[in-house]
């Protein structure tokens, strides 16, 4: 299992905060491609990722126990 | 006090400044940036913060090392505020010293702006008639979140 | 509070940020020049600043007149200490709000380049084996006035 | 008269902060030429002059009761 956190604009698109999914062994792209099958309207946002708290490339592997994150465009300040 | 730092309460930005100031410092700039009633004409009413907390610690310190990288000397803190702010409310503070004046201004304007590149950190603006989660407009068209 | 002030006593820079707070301002830069304990490899033990007070507060006045009028929407203060000053101590602050940051910074970094060349305030280092008052350096060569 | 105010190293130099000079009806230019000789080791200096607490050029006229004051090199901040 992995866990997944969705924040702001992504959070109310989703209607979840956090989620745990059965998606290891997968890459970070493949998981944007399922996200995105079960969210369909997460299609058009520029999402990156972070695992484990670090910003990660779509080619990423993704183990059992991973935190991932997806992070719209940030806005602080 | 940690120096890098997301946290709920008011900030008090004398804080970070003492935190920064040592013997070698002659110069300490200090960055609030506030609560702006005003948008483009249209008026906030409150703005409502939120972060990916262990992982926005984590970038601003990250950002605190690239300063101490780029300009040799220098000390750093940095904190924003999540939750509800009113008008004129701090949202983030950045404290930078330098035994030199110049650096200390660069680098905290270069704090400034990789906060708004790279640290988890959302803000939606509540008005009268709405309210809309703001995107990194450097980056892309408004709106994009609405 | 006087915003454009030369005082004897010690400066809190919290006041300075208050006054130029407003519910336009979007950021507040705040710049402290402190008592730094070595220049290029002498010891500093401390300072004593003087000043023709009643022309000094009028040239700080001028230079916040000339930000607000090359910087529209700016709102600034500036305090500069006299006396004898040590290691660490503030012997200037300049608050600058304006809507957004880029301004706040530039104009801050005006101030202090201004109060260096127009503002009556002499600054005499006092080291362990001597002492000496400093004049412009950016000028003439140091040491003109030892 | 007219009140000469002296600051930092130029007061050390000329051992006063203040003196009254009988001086009404000569320029600044005029007056520094006086105080050189009065004081010669003010010759070497860049001094600027004030007058009624604002930068003053050489040509300025001096009046009974103005207040002039010497402007060694300032170094604040």
């Amino acid at each position: 299992m992995i866990t997944v956190h969705y924040f702001a604009g992504i959070r109310e698109l989703t209607g979840t905060a956090t989620e745990e999914l059965s998606l290891s062994g997968k890459t970070v792209g493949q998981l944007k491609e399922e996200l995105i099958k079960k969210y369909p309207s997460l299609q058009e946002s520029s999402i990156q990722f972070a695992v484990n708290e670090e910003y990660a490339l779509p080619a990423e592997l993704l183990a059992a126990g991973d935190v991932v994150a997806l992070i719209p465009p940030v806005s602080g300040g | 006090m940690k120096p890098f730092s997301v946290i709920t309460q008011a900030i008090d930005p004398q804080l970070y400044a003492d935190y920064v100031l040592r013997p070698e410092a002659g110069a300490v700039t200090l960055f609030t940036g506030h609560v702006r009633e005003w948008t483009k004409g249209i008026q906030t009413v409150y703005l409502a913060y939120e972060a990916y907390v262990p992982m926005a610690e984590k970038k601003l310190a990250q950002i605190g090392q690239e300063i101490e990288g780029k300009w040799p000397g220098t000390r750093v803190a940095i904190a924003h505020r999540i939750g509800e702010l009113q008008i004129s409310d701090i949202a983030v503070v950045i404290a930078v010293s330098s035994p030199h004046r110049r650096t200390a201004y660069e680098a905290n304007e270069y704090a400034i702006e990789r906060i708004k590149e790279i640290v988890p950190i959302w803000k939606k603006e509540i008005w009268n008639d709405g309210e809309q989660w703001i995107g990194d407009q450097k980056k892309k068209p408004e709106g994009e979140w609405q």
